[in-house]
């Protein structure tokens, strides 16, 4: 039996724990790991795997396998940069909205109404289609959108437990604002704020993958998975492995994350669960 | 179903053994070596703090354990087959027709989805006993028998649109409904106040007396189950401590547990504190909750350096109400508060810190009034720091020196509450309003979630430090009886307003104004025959 | 599954051939001023026809003219219309509806003829079934400006394009932009070579892999621009056949040779042309179908080609060299973007590997495909871009190169390339003109400030029942012909 | 609860209002303007000045604001710059075929997740569960235009079984509809139905905590009455609001699965306008995806307060 912090921790949030693990590893040591430079030709195109070429050569003659790690890099650093913006802006919005109370917080829920009143792949791509696909106005884009769906998450939290005798406590005897969100709600909200983290890390993911479909993803000759899945599709049809790798690496990621999610939920749930 | 006479054995419980059993291993014992038999019209009262294990007998007896927990160990047998090895088919036959269950709160137990009528028809139609017009008749007669009123339109409502009261008796008719042979009551009144209490429990007694229904009834008030068992077990820590008639533990207890619980219903204790000039003064506050009813209507009162003032009153009658707008959290739109010769702000943020620092709160609930997340050195620790800007050094040696002061272990210090029991919390509780070495302190039901014993510690706590440091109580309560043995001075509220008021002893003697004789009368007491006195007494 | 097979087979008539087309939009019309895709003249040139048609090695064959002459000095231009055909609606078609048809791509007009029609000064009826085109200069080979695909004869006094009137041998049965054309067979069709079919049914699949699907799954019948790297797979497939047309389709890198700008620099832009890799530009790009390019823009298929010229071989020592003495030290912008082309970006990305290795240090930024043409291409310093083939070899270098010219995208000036162009535009002798192009082009190879690293094959691919599908000079599907010419098989 | 309905009516045409406010700014940033946009080749600095003026640019921004919404309000949405049609002639197919695969796939898709979550959280963490639960997630974690031509793959190049091409015309009949969007609508199912599914199962295993959930068995019910009757109508809120955003999403979304099955939707034709700069047609697909977007939330709130007794019928 596993145990991390002294909890006990079940075999599927386990194998989530490897594979996210795994994948981290992969991004932070890619260019010492991968074989190859990430965007040089070594051979022909759409070359067999072999034992020099693990997993075979794309569309250019690249190295599939030294792609992937490059592009687990591209992939998780950018969607992990827009889940902490987007966790940054949703949650300091949501907060000062529920605590704030008052025209503030109708002021900024009716905002995020609006936007989320927007069909979020369109609105992203009419925006880069105007800005460029800049990686920045991408990220910014991105976390943007997906920062309404976290303020409105950070402020019923925030409503929540704004309304617990604790934080009442704290009111009375004076304490501030910044006192208050940050010792008396923050660290309790970090429970599902971290497993909402991980459910929109992975959104964020399939995210920049559609983008890409549409051209408007991460730009050559940097590899990330959603893209590769978009170069290889057409080789589809000739029962070719290649768009299985960067897919398989997107739904593997997603599936490790997901089981952590699953566990950190339950964990969370515990102090609920006792009825009557 | 066998035929129903009176004496027949129905249920035969022995060596019950019960226990935790995680993913992780085993875990504790919850019930342990408890036996005792039912027969057919008998009730037996469980009475034991909480955590005894009641609701997890109360629960076997139905085949049915909570997540986790599993029987280990003896028999349960009805009619004498045992519950243990039925299959889940017969064990779900044996719900409703066989033993049924009233929860302690009804407004908690029923579907917020579905008719009333629907959920008390559910388990004859369920189980195949009645047609859905039959099963709507009897429910209708149950209805009226509990003296629910319009009983032919009450079924329709959803759970939200009746009453508490109400609601506790429409679930013992659900109970009911497909006539079991044992009812199992689980403190189906604790969630009720004093006045609803009596009739709730009134209708009790009349639907098993009625229709020879045998019964299990759990609770924690030694009084309530007097009116109503004629058998006692008092369980403590999951074994049984003592058992034999409701006479004979009432009146001659023989174990030295069950003789403190008797006891403490008797104990008395006055207390009297010398003037020495106002401490606080509210003079015609008025409040309410944004524009709708007043909660707070011309309420004056004055407390002094000592004193204990409690307020009583039914629930809802404004009583947290009033302790909020002295607070500041519920601006008052009208009167004034003036505490030590000062003008209260009607907003908090508008009071200096040390006016805040004077007035300190407890809350009702220890498990919502203190940050999980944090250790006790901090939610201690941090009005020390706070009002008086001390050290590191300075507020840990404060914090143990509090702790010592509450009772409790110092090496607790950087425990979080999530590991304390109930009573702790709530001296840690107390423990943090005395950090700000306040001149006031205002107890919001500091008692009620905990149970008697662990409650009646907290209470002589509360007054050794009255004695030591001189600091003034306001002490909301709805507990007649805590009144009268900790307060000098009393303020009766009923819908916002203040009825009554005085010394403890002029409003607790005649003449009585008449509300507060009616909550007077609904104290139950340690006689058997209260309750028919009290319902004679209001048929009158 | 050999092509000329097919020229053998006698046609068919009747059925109806489902087409799967890419490059169709839904912002297309039926306005032959607007058509600037595959699906716009594939499905146009069911209903309109042109006076002067591209045949066989891109020869001016007859169409609506029946023929034509030049005045001597090559300025004026007579054409003798085909008498006694009738437009959908029951009108004779007249010398009075050629010369409103040609007008409408000439002055104020969004029509995407109006740059080579600027030539023309006037256009006058000389006849029931005449016309006379005046031309502002000489020039020997106008027909083949006729041909361009814009210009279709519709009635005179044409101006709703949403119930489309012409000759062609259908008539609309249903229009909806970048969705589907559907015509049916005009039964007063004059012409009896052609127009086999009793209907067509087109649709507009613009994903490759889509379109490929549905060739394979048997919804269509026949589908345009096949993914080179897909190709094989047809080939080899029992019941299909690829038709391989290589057609002056070519890739151009642009290289901004204003003044000032790096490009002016001579040997900066020879270190580019030593240091890029045609050959795999050929094999991964195109998967092998294509030839590499000399950086002129006339294909291999041109009577016009110089053949004597030797291809520019990949030579990063040589590119080294003229990069040291260049003295350039900073870094190339390649700006490309995938509306360009598809593998756009990816040829641009093979050029920076290629460079790195020549010492040239290269950026690639990719740009989004919204405003690519608007606001990038003839205005970033290097660009990524494409062409496609133009009837006449002076008419390639006029559009792309001419001095002043509006999409001479590299701003190339060079005065004896100017002088070469514009003897070879005056020029009646075909062998004269020759000897000029090769010129020319041999210049160009040297001087010209582009890339021109590749041409592309057309790809189209069909099942066995078409018949009629074969390699064209210019554009894929029998230049755009397919549902005219072509015919399904029992 | 007449009021609190009349409350969210009111609401959804303020965000309506603001919306469009937010999409006519929005196209006013898109790079080039109108004038230049519909010249294109042709556009000297003369040119574009009179188109300027003959289009009305010249005119302040509010004033042309107030103009379009006062059309749009009477169902003129103006003309496309890049084929003279009337916008509304071209939106209206469009419209009807993305709503109709929307909804195709919404009738499939909504009653299978909400079976599948009840019976995933009747046999909580049994074979059944963990096995849906992963093949769910697998299906949400792969590009959509993925799962689509695997479909295309097998189901219809390999076995032939669908057509590949949901190329869908207005004779069709609704059978050959049907089966022209079979692979389309599956594609959609399976990235839906993960989400719908997980949040019934979620929601329902929340509620299943609650004391009533406890009485509910006491009162010797079995596990699946137990489930449908007494916790699924109390999970009933956030299930709906999941299904509307899904249903949002299947309507205004699925610009990726058009694209691979050459399905003419509206999401195609404002990928079509953005890049052609045809600012009308930009404007009036942006006012009808939000319009549908509010719409569908408030139709979930409306039915989450219809679903809750508590709002529906006052004490
Ligand atoms: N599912 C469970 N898993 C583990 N322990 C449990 C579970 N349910 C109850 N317990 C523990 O079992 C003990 C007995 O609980 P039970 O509910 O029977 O007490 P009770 O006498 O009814 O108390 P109360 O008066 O508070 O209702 C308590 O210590 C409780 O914490
Ligand atoms: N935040 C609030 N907003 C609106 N009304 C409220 C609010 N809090 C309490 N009330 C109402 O004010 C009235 C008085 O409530 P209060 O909590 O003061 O009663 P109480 O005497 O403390 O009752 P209990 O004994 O149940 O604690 C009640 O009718 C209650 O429903
Ligand atoms: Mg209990
Ligand atoms: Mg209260």
């Amino acid at each position: 039996m596993v145990k991390l912090f002294g909890q006990r921790v079940p075999l599927p949030a386990l194998i989530g724990l490897l594979i996210i693990v795994a994948n981290l590893l992969a991004a932070a040591f890619a260019p010492w790991i991968a074989p190859f430079p990430e965007a040089d030709v070594v051979g022909d195109a759409w070359a067999e795997a072999d034992a020099t070429y693990w997993l075979g050569l794309d569309n250019l003659g690249r190295d599939i396998f030294s792609r992937l790690l490059y592009g687990a890099r591209m992939s998780i650093g950018l969607s992990l940069l827009i889940t902490v913006l987007s966790f940054t802006i949703g949650v300091i919005g949501g907060f000062t909205a529920a605590i704030g109370k008052g025209w503030i917080d109708a002021a900024l829920s009716r905002f995020v109404d609006l936007i989320l009143a927007m069909p979020t792949l369109i609105f992203a791509f009419v925006v880069l289609s105007v800005m460029g696909t800049d990686l920045a106005v991408l990220v910014v884009t991105l976390a943007c959108l997906d920062s309404v769906k976290v303020f409105r998450l950070a402020r019923a939290l925030a409503v929540n437990i704004g309304a617990l005798e604790y934080v009442e406590v704290a009111r009375v005897r004076g304490e501030g604002l910044w006192w208050v969100i940050t010792r008396e709600i923050l660290p309790n909200a970090l429970a599902p704020l971290i497993a909402e983290f991980g459910l929109r890390f992975t959104f964020a993911f399939l995210f920049v993958a559609a983008l890409s479909f549409l051209g408007l993803g991460v730009q050559p000759p940097a590899a990330d998975w959603g893209s590769m899945v978009r170069d290889y599709r057409d080789v589809i049809a000739l029962d070719s492995p290649a768009p299985f790798y960067p897919a398989g690496a997107i739904a593997l990621l997603t599936i490790g994350v997901n089981f952590v999610v699953d566990w950190l939920l339950a964990l969370h749930a515990r102090g609920y669960g006792e009825g009557a | 179903m066998t035929e129903r006479t009176k004496g027949d054995l129905v249920l035969d419980v022995s060596q019950l053994r019960i226990e935790v059993r995680t993913d992780a291993g085993p875990g504790p014992v919850l019930v342990d070596d408890v036996s005792f038999t039912l027969r057919r019209g008998e009730v037996l009262g469980l009475i034991g703090e909480s955590g005894a294990g009641k609701s997890t007998i109360g629960l076997a007896v139905l085949g049915y354990t909570r997540a986790n927990c599993f029987i280990t160990g003896g028999s349960l047998r009805f009619h004498g087959r045992d519950i243990r090895t039925m299959s889940a088919a017969e064990r779900r036959a044996l719900r409703g027709p066989g033993v049924a269950y009233i929860a302690q709160s009804a407004a908690a137990s029923f579907n917020p989805a579905h008719t009333i009528l629907q959920q008390v028809c559910e388990i004859p139609i369920q189980q195949g006993l009645l047609s859905p017009a039959a099963a709507r008749s009897r429910a209708i007669g149950l209805f009226r028998e509990l003296d629910l009123p319009n009983p032919e339109q009450f079924g329709d409502r959803y759970p939200h649109q009746v009453s508490g009261g109400q609601l506790q008796r429409a679930m013992a008719a659900m109970a009911m409904a497909a006539r079991p042979d044992i009812l199992i009551f689980d403190e189906p009144t604790t969630a009720l106040d004093v006045t609803t209490q009596v009739e709730v429990l009134a209708s009790f007694r009349k639907l098993i007396r009625e229709h020879g229904t045998s019964a299990i009834y759990i609770t924690h008030d030694l009084a309530v189950v007097a009116q109503i068992a004629d058998e006692i077990m008092v369980l403590r820590q999951g074994r049984m401590v003592e058992h034999g008639t409701a006479d004979a533990i009432l009146h001659h207890p023989q174990q030295d547990y069950t003789r403190r619980l008797v006891a403490e219903r008797f104990e008395a204790h006055g207390h009297h504190a010398q003037d020495s000039g106002a401490l606080l003064e509210l003079r015609h506050v008025v409040a309410s909750y944004a524009s709708l009813l007043r909660v707070v209507n011309d309420v004056s009162l004055r407390i002094q350096r000592g004193d204990t003032l409690a307020v009583v009153g039914e629930s809802g009658s404004g009583k947290s109400s009033l302790a909020r707008v002295i607070m500041g959290l519920l601006p008052r739109e009208a009167g004034d508060i003036r505490f030590r010769d000062e003008m209260l702000a009607s907003r908090l943020k508008d009071r200096t810190r040390e006016q805040l620092r004077r007035v300190q709160m407890i809350y009702q609930s220890p498990d919502v009034a203190l940050n999980p997340n944090q250790t006790l050195l901090q939610i201690i620790g941090r009005p020390v720091q706070f009002y008086f800007r001390r050290s590191r050094a300075e507020v840990r040696a404060r914090v143990l020196e509090l702790l010592a002061m509450m009772d409790l272990p110092a090496d607790y210090i950087d425990r979080k509450p999530g590991a304390l029991s109930g009573g702790q919390k709530q001296r840690v509780g107390i423990a943090r309003a005395l950090a700000a070495e306040p001149d006031l302190i205002i107890c919001d039901e500091v008692t009620s979630a905990l149970d008697q014993l662990v409650g009646e510690e907290i209470l002589k706590l509360l007054k050794r430090l009255q004695e030591e440091l001189g600091i003034a109580y306001l002490f909301i309560t709805h507990d007649l009886g805590t009144v009268k043995r900790i307060a000098n001075k009393v303020a009766v509220m009923l819908k916002g307003e203040m009825v009554d008021g005085g010394e403890t002893e002029a409003v607790f003697a005649p003449p009585y104004h008449p509300y507060t004789q009616l909550l007077l009368s609904s104290v139950p007491e340690m006689r058997s025959d209260w309750l028919d006195g009290v319902l004679a007494g209001r048929a009158g | 599954a050999t092509e000329d097979a097919h020229a053998a087979e006698t046609p068919r008539r009747g059925g109806t051939m489902r087409l799967g087309i890419g490059g169709g939009s839904t912002t297309d019309s039926l306005d032959p001023a607007t058509w600037n895709d595959s699906v716009g003249t594939t499905g146009g040139f069911a209903f309109f026809e042109p006076l002067i048609e591209t045949g066989a090695g891109n020869a001016a064959q007859p169409g609506l003219a029946a023929s034509w002459e030049a005045k001597p000095g090559a300025t004026e231009w007579v054409f003798n219309l085909q008498k006694g055909v009738t437009f959908h609606n029951g009108k004779t078609f007249t010398a009075d509806d050629a010369v409103y048809s040609i007008n409408l791509h000439r002055g104020k007009t969004k029509s995407g003829a109006a740059g080579v029609f600027s030539a023309i000064m006037d256009v006058k009826k000389t006849g029931d079934n005449q016309i006379t085109i005046s031309l502002k200069a000489a020039d020997g080979e106008f027909p083949a400006v006729l041909t361009d695909y814009h210009c279709r004869m519709v009635p005179e006094g044409t101006t709703d394009f949403t119930k489309p009137v012409g000759t062609g041998a259908f008539t609309v049965a249903g229009y909806q932009p970048g969705v589907r054309v559907h015509g049916t067979r005009n039964p007063n069709y004059w012409r009896k070579d052609r127009g086999f079919l009793d209907a067509f049914d087109l649709t507009v699949i613009n994903d490759s892999t889509a379109r490929l699907n549905a060739l394979m799954s048997g919804q269509v019948d026949t589908i345009n621009r096949v993914d080179a790297k897909v190709a094989n797979l047809i080939k080899a497939k029992k019941g299909y056949e690829l038709v391989v047309s290589p057609g002056g389709w070519h890739t151009v890198v642009s290289l901004m040779q204003d003044k000032g700008a790096m490009f002016e620099n001579h040997d900066l832009r020879l270190a580019m042309k030593y240091g890029i890799d045609r050959e795999q530009v050929v094999k991964t790009l195109m998967g092998g179908y294509g030839s590499v390019g000399f950086d002129h823009p006339i294909p291999r298929g041109d009577a016009n080609f110089n053949t004597a010229l030797k291809p520019i071989a990949h030579d990063p020592d040589k590119a080294k060299f003229h990069l040291k003495k260049s003295g350039f030290a900073g870094t190339v912008t390649i700006q490309s973007s995938d509306a360009a082309f598809n593998g756009a970006v990816d040829m641009a990305t093979l050029f920076q590997g290629n460079l790195a290795k020549a010492g040239l240090k290269v950026d690639v930024k990719k740009e989004p495909a919204d405003g690519f043409w608007s606001n990038v291409w003839l205005k970033g310093a290097c660009v990524v871009s494409y062409w496609a083939g133009r009837t006449t070899a002076t008419q390639m270098l006029d559009v792309g190169y001419g001095p002043g010219a509006p999409w001479n995208e590299s701003h190339y000036q060079n005065p004896k390339f100017t002088a070469l162009l514009n003897a070879a535009r005056a020029e009646l002798d075909a062998g004269k003109r020759k000897s000029i192009l090769f010129e020319a082009q041999a210049l160009m190879s040297d001087d010209v400030a582009a890339l021109i690293p590749a041409f592309r094959n057309s790809l189209d691919a069909h099942n066995g029942k078409v018949g009629g599908l074969v390699p064209a000079s210019l554009s894929d599907m029998d230049n755009s012909a397919i549902t005219v010419r072509g015919w399904m098989k029992a | 609860m007449l009021r609190l309905v009349m409350l969210r009516l009111a609401f959804g045409a303020m965000t309506v209002l603001a919306a469009s406010v937010l999409i006519f700014a929005g196209t006013e940033l898109l790079p080039g303007d109108l004038a230049t946009a519909i010249l294109q080749n042709s556009a000297t600095p003369e040119n574009v000045a009179e188109m300027r003026a003959q289009l009305g640019l010249d005119r302040p921004a509010p004033v042309r604001y107030a103009e379009w919404i006062s059309h749009a309000a009477q169902g003129d949405l103006g003309i496309s710059l890049s084929n003279q049609h009337p916008v509304a002639e071209e939106l209206a197919p469009r419209l009807r075929n993305s709503f109709f695969l929307a909804a195709f796939a919404a009738c499939v898709s909504v009653p299978l997740a909400v079976l599948l979550g009840l019976l995933a959280a009747i046999y909580q963490n049994s074979w059944y569960d963990r096995a849906v639960n992963f093949i769910t997630l697998l299906t949400i974690s792969v590009p959509e235009y993925l799962v689509g031509y695997l479909l295309v793959k097998y189901l219809s190049v390999r076995w032939g079984l669908f057509p590949s091409l949901a190329n869908v015309a207005p004779e069709n009949t609704l059978l050959e509809r049907l089966d022209l969007t079979f692979l389309p609508m599956l594609t959609l199912v399976l990235v839906v139905v993960a989400h719908m599914m997980r949040m019934t199962r979620a929601s329902v295993l929340n509620i299943m905590a609650s004391p009533y959930i406890e009485m509910a068995f006491l009162k010797g019910l079995t596990k699946s009455r137990v489930v449908v009757r007494h916790a699924f109508p109390n999970a009933l809120a956030p299930i709906i609001s999941v299904i509307a955003l899904n249903l949002a999403y299947l309507i205004v979304g699925v610009v990726v699965v058009e694209a691979v099955f050459v399905y003419p939707g509206l999401g195609q034709l404002l990928v079509d306008a953005v890049a052609k700069h045809d600012l009308p047609v930009v404007q009036a697909c942006g006012l009808i995806f939000a319009c549908v977007f509010i719409l569908l939330n408030l139709l979930a709130d409306i039915m989450a307060i219809l679903s809750n007794p508590r709002l529906r019928r006052a004490r």
